[in-house]
């Protein structure tokens, strides 16, 4: 188990240097002078010589990026471009925003979800099913922002339950969370609903129906342990979905997380700021993906972890 | 006797395994003449479907020769190699997956024939519908696709696709098992007749001695990997000598009730893997007369005109 | 040359039969389709929707898209000559939504499109041969997929800057790792079965039996995923239009239109309501074109 | 000796989105208390459609019994209670399934699955006597009480299905039905597993109902069959009097004759030409008129009757109407 880890931790590695590599390349080759445009349109040749000698960028691609790469082992992210604070102390403020709403966002969706879409299984073709069936479609099929904004104009404008912006107490939290989290409910219900039926079709269900267990025992001890196999993995994937999610969640909700943080960034070419989320979020997504496999080892049996 | 026509010589197929390597196929020489068919007997995992695969080159053999009419084939470029494709073909056991589900039955069989190019394109749905006649397909499955058709019907139109090529060899495996008995008939029916008005030679693979006592001439009981008996068909069932073949012959139900308080031998144990196996007899563990010599080698040993055997018990006097 | 010229008669002969085959095929699907009900609303409706946005140069004209006028701003709903009333600029939302949905829907299928056939060209090439080729490209599809999609592309369009083209180049580059995946997977389940073993018998060559054995049969999951596919896309392009990196406005799009009227939205909601209620109509019956595709493709999944 | 199992004239169907699938028509069945009954037919015979009727573990939604009963000792089964039910499945009559690869929970320990049977109709035994239950059960069929820990894919087929049988008898039921036990294993592992079936069902007294499709099995290890032909009994009896070959079912004699055995010295065998009746789509009259070499118009206009050529020996054909000459 712990070579296993630390084999794939191993492995990550290559991922991370590939994805910061090509984010650095694109950011890098695409038109526009950074320099220029960080002393702006008045400053003279010289002045933009100096910029671009401070900021390295007179070295060649690879040189830079080992640079980059060799500061950030060290816990230097570099200084913002076009803001001038240090985007290591920064993202300190800013990371437990998003994780914490992150967290939220996937522990309702799962606990939610996986619950509904057993209901749903179990009573496949009724009209709790139906019922669940259309809201989980809905849910996947509007636009998050959009869900955020009509929350926003239904709890905090109409019914004035609960603050529109911010993040200064939980009630703020809880509306963000709520939109971000809505896509990821949804397909657990949908594919739990599916794994499960499935499932309760398989021999060893029909087996464990013959030994006379109460349809309650074959559904929670027999099925659902089984079809949770694919579950998790899929818990791995929404962890993807919703660090992406929150970029856009934090921007209707104006959330002080990195999400927003790095959405003004990429609008500026801000690069520092753009390399350093994209290699946090890399590590926390990689982590995400070992923990979900792991986990699989520990419900189901037949994984040897180590092996192929 | 007719000549020769197909002939392994110390052919082995290994396979990686995170194990070792897997033994599928252990220094296997087999002759098949003409007309002729050679039953290849044994449990599931014993290798013979890898040895059928491996004389035909759908796996590369790892090291031996297979010789088509006196010439080696292994090592050929593929051009070389396509006037022998085209005279060796293969039934497939389940007839389910071996047939493509977007192809209809005419597209099927015609497709050996639109690849290999061995008739003039004109004579193509000639020579397709004369084929698919020939199995019991008339044309009204022309434009039926496989899942519309029972297992039987399938199996046909899989022997349809090998007979199309006017192949002399076909590899057999295990064609009808796993269809219903009364198909079952048909299909061996088919297979005899086809055999009869073409000369064919068949190897053919089963786990059932009934059905291989039916349709064979010689008979090859293979276990982990190695041939342990290889003979006669009428040499085997009269005086078949290893335990191995023994076990299997008397596991066989029959409907007759005259054998139903036979004294059988039931064999204790199951097959396992052949990774990395040791040097002496692979059937020794499950054999009730393994003696210590049992882990020595154990050559294939004529103990009667062409009738060989790898135990050292048998082949003693 | 003769023989090129029997080659070409016999191909079109032979292509005759296998289509009218397929339509046979076809039919069925068809008729399984036809029977789900929200399947065939869905595609009614994207139907409609999609003529509608098509031929909406013929009942509204261009002008409309952009004429401001402060004097006509924030008209409500269903008055005379702004169905959907309109923005803070005065410009009327209903044209707005049928021009901009041109771009939403376009720019969906076209990235879906691009992400199908590099996905079939990448998930094919490495499931079917492996080796190093599978080792090669999949770490690639690794490292694509590290990242959450939509960061991705984000930072793509940062780099290239806004426009369409470039748009569309970032969504198709985070899509066609997950794509390349679905093939791979596929082939793989394919490259084990006896009927590609066959052909191979009579000495198919690899490339034929991609082409004619291989693809046909990944086909159905492929459309179910491209089905489901599309309206993600749709999706993705609003979110990037939200954000403000997508379609450079007064250019429309749906999800720019969302966004230029976020700062209205909490006293006018219906600039945010009716442009939002088009994408999700669009997305919704594209998901049950989808999974009723995936139940008449599959008819054994169902029972 | 009484009918512990009777099944009468039962129908079942299948609905399907494209159509209605007629798994039984008209099927009728008693097994004796204590006896071996080798129900033999092919694919689409009806066999586990039977088997699963008389658990009452149709598919949901899918299956649906039209007409007939169902009678286990005085229990009308399709009208019990499903409290009735879970009493009866697992404790009365078990099943073994014709799968042993699927047929065991994957992510449970075997001896679990094993002791789940125990927990759920001795609910009075104590945590320790269960477990010495188990290891004994392991034991008789054959596997080392040690493994008890150990998950299904750790198991070989043969073994699997070794356990199935152990979770099958643990509770020593009146009936085993048995659907195909041994057609997923190897030749030497079949007679392995058969002769420890027959083993442990005389030990118990239960009686069992053997479902295959192959006569040889039947032949060695049951006292009396019944062949199926789409959904119903065509013939039925004694092993003596099916196998004498002397007076058989058409279809019966079909099947004799078209297995290759190991004493025929006839060069080609005889198949039953065509194929089996469409079940979505079935002929009014008997189900194998178009396949038989004596079909008369009289076959094709109604199902025959069932004769008693025999005592015990019932044939459903009209070539031994009372009054005709036989064969």
């Amino acid at each position: 188990m712990i070579k296993y880890t630390l084999r794939r931790i191993l492995l990550m590695i290559p991922v991370i240097i590939g994805i910061t590599f090509l984010v650095h390349f694109i950011l890098m080759i695409s038109p526009g002078d950074p320099a220029q445009m960080i002393v702006g349109p008045e400053a003279t040749l010289e002045d933009i010589e100096m910029k671009r000698h401070e900021l390295g960028l007179d070295q060649p691609q690879v040189v830079q990026y080992l640079k980059y790469m060799w500061n950030a082992l060290h816990g230097d992210f570099g200084t913002s471009w076009f803001q001038s604070f240090n985007v290591m102390t920064e993202f300190s403020h800013r990371l437990p925003y998003t994780l914490r709403l992150g967290f939220l966002a996937i522990i309702w969706a799962v606990a939610l979800g996986i619950p509904l879409g057993v209901i749903s299984a179990v009573r496949h073709n009724t009209i709790v099913d139906y019922a669940l069936t259309v809201l989980s479609l809905i849910l996947v099929s509007a636009p998050a922002f959009w869900i955020g904004m009509m929350y926003q104009v239904f709890f905090s404008l109409n019914l004035r339950w609960l603050p529109a912006s911010g993040a200064s107490t939980w009630r703020h939290y809880i509306l963000p969370a709520l939109s971000l989290g809505g896509g990821v409910f949804a397909t657990n219900c949908r594919t739990t609903r599916t794994w499960l039926l499935d499932t309760l079709r398989s021999d060893f269900v029909r087996t464990a129906r013959a030994k006379g267990n109460k349809e309650v025992t074959v559904v929670f001890k027999h099925a659902l342990r089984n079809s949770l196999l694919p579950i998790i993995t899929q818990i791995g994937v929404n962890f993807s979905i919703i660090m992406g999610g929150s970029v856009i969640t934090e921007t209707v909700y104006a959330f002080p997380g990195i999400g927003s943080y790095l959405i003004n960034a990429v609008k500026a070419k801000d690069v520092p700021i753009v390399m350093a989320s994209i290699l946090v979020v890399a590590v926390i997504v990689g982590i995400t993906n070992l923990v979900v496999d792991l986990m699989y080892a520990v419900v189901d049996p037949r994984v040897q972890l180590g092996g192929k | 006797m007719s000549n020769v026509l197909v002939e392994t010589k110390n052919l082995k197929k290994y396979f990686p395994h995170r194990l070792g390597m897997v033994h599928a196929v252990d220094d296997v020489s087999l002759t098949i003449r003409e007309g002729e068919t050679l039953g290849v007997v044994g449990e599931s995992g014993c290798g013979k479907s890898t040895l059928g695969r491996a004389i035909l080159r759908l796996h590369e053999p790892t090291s031996g020769d297979v010789l088509y009419d006196g010439k080696s084939i292994i090592g050929l470029k593929s051009r070389e190699f396509r006037p022998f494709q085209t005279k060796m073909q293969m039934v497939f056991q389940d007839p389910y997956s071996s047939l493509d589900p977007r192809m209809s039955v005419f597209d099927l069989v015609a497709d050996p024939l639109r690849i290999c190019k061995t008739v003039p394109k004109a004579q193509l749905p000639e020579k397709v519908s004369e084929t698919m006649e020939l199995c019991g397909l008339p044309a009204t499955y022309n434009n039926v696709y496989p899942h519309e058709m029972d297992g039987g019907r399938r199996q046909r139109v899989g022997l349809a696709r090998a007979l199309v090529l006017d192949p002399k060899f076909i590899v057999c495996d295990e064609p009808v098992s796993a269809l219903d008995v009364s198909i079952q008939a048909q299909i061996l029916n088919l297979l005899m007749d086809m055999q009869e008005q073409r000369k064919l030679a068949y190897m053919f693979i089963t786990h059932d001695l009934c059905v291989v006592r039916h349709i064979s001439n010689d008979i090859m009981v293979m276990y982990m990997g190695q041939v342990v008996e290889y003979a006669k068909k009428e040499e085997i069932f009269a005086h078949q000598a290893h335990p191995y073949t023994k076990a299997l012959l008397s596991a066989i139900p029959t409907t007759d009730l005259s054998r139903r308080n036979r004294e059988r031998h039931v064999l204790k144990g199951e097959v396992s893997n052949p990774i990395n196996p040791k040097p002496g007899c692979r059937f020794a563990p499950r054999c009730p007369y393994a003696t210590a010599k049992c882990s020595e080698p154990q050559p294939l040993v004529e103990i009667a005109p062409n009738h060989f055997v790898a135990c050292h018990e048998c082949s003693k006097g | 040359m003769r023989k090129g010229r029997e080659k070409k008669m016999s191909n079109t002969a032979s292509k005759k039969i296998s289509t009218s085959n397929r339509k046979g095929q076809m039919k069925q699907v068809w008729f399984r389709f036809r029977k789900n009900k929200l399947a065939m609303i869905g595609l009614v409706v994207i139907t409609i929707l999609i003529l509608a946005c098509l031929s909406a140069s013929l009942y509204i004209p261009y002008e409309k898209v952009y004429t401001q006028s402060i004097r006509d701003a924030f008209i409500p709903p269903f008055s005379e000559g702004h169905i959907f009333g309109t923005d803070q600029f005065g410009r009327d939302l209903f044209a707005r939504i049928m021009y901009g949905g041109r771009i939403s829907l376009f720019a969906g299928l076209v990235t879906i499109g691009i992400a199908f056939v590099m996905g079939i060209i990448l998930g094919g090439s490495a499931g079917f041969f492996g080796g190093k080729t599978d080792t090669i490209i999949m770490r690639f599809c690794d490292i694509l997929m590290s990242v959450p999609g939509i960061l991705l592309s984000m930072t793509i369009v940062a780099a290239l800057g806004q426009g369409l083209g470039k748009m569309l180049i970032a969504m198709s580059v985070s899509l066609i790792p997950r794509q390349a995946r679905t093939v791979r997977a596929a082939v793989l389940t394919l490259r084990g079965q006896e009927f590609v073993e066959a052909a191979r018998c009579y000495g198919t060559r690899n490339s034929t039996i991609i082409f004619r054995h291989i693809i046909p049969n990944v086909m159905g999951p492929l459309i179910i995923g491209v089905m489901s596919g599309i309206g993600g896309q749709i999706l993705q392009i609003a979110s990037l239009g939200f954000l403000g990196i997508g379609i450079a406005p007064p250019t429309p799009e749906w999800g720019t239109i969302i966004s230029e009227n976020q700062s209205n939205i909490l006293f006018y909601p219906y600039l945010g309501l009716v442009p939002g209620l088009f994408i999700m109509v669009a997305v919704l019956s594209l998901n049950f074109i989808g999974d009723g595709l995936r139940d008449a493709l599959d008819p054994k999944q169902k029972n | 000796m009484e009918n512990l199992l009777e099944i009468k004239d039962l129908n079942v169907i299948y609905k399907t989105d494209e159509a209605i699938v007629h798994a039984l028509n008209g099927f009728t069945l008693s097994v004796k208390k204590g006896e071996t009954l080798g129900l033999v037919g092919e694919t689409g015979a009806g066999k586990t459609t039977m088997c699963l009727s008389t658990l009452r573990l149709l598919p949901d939604q899918v299956g649906e019994v039209v007409s007939g009963s169902i009678k286990y000792r005085n229990i009308d089964i399709l009208k019990a209670s499903k409290k009735e039910m879970l009493k009866l499945r697992g404790a009365e009559i078990s099943m073994i399934f014709q799968d042993p690869m699927s047929g065991l929970n994957p992510v449970m320990r075997v001896g679990d699955q094993i002791k789940e049977v125990l927990n759920l109709h001795f609910p009075d035994m104590s945590p320790k006597d269960k477990d010495a239950r188990v290891d004994e059960v392991l034991t008789l069929v054959g596997i080392t009480p040690e493994r008890k820990d150990q998950f299904p894919h750790q198991f070989s087929g043969g073994m699997k299905q070794r356990v199935v049988i152990a979770m099958a008898l643990v509770a020593e039921p009146k009936l085993l039905l048995a659907d195909e036990p041994t057609t997923a294993l190897d030749v030497t592992i079949q007679a392995q597993i058969l002769a420890l079936m027959r083993e442990l069902k005389e030990k118990f007294d239960s009686a069992m109902v053997l479902v295959t499709h192959d006569l040889g099995i039947v032949a060695e290890f049951c006292e009396s069959v019944a062949v199926a032909y789409a959904g119903e009994i065509v013939e039925s009896g004694t092993i003596e009097q099916v196998f004498a070959r002397d007076k058989n079912h058409p279809y019966t004699k079909g099947l004799f004759n078209c297995i290759p055995d190991l004493t025929s010295t006839a060069p080609r065998l005889t198949p039953i030409p065509g194929y089996m009746a469409n079940p979505r789509d079935l002929p009014k009259g008997c189900k194998f008129a178009n396949r038989c070499a004596h079909c008369t118009e009289k076959c094709m206009a109604a199902v025959p009757e069932m004769q008693e050529v025999a005592p015990g020996h019932f044939i459903k054909c009209n070539l031994f109407e009372k009054g005709a000459s036989g064969q």
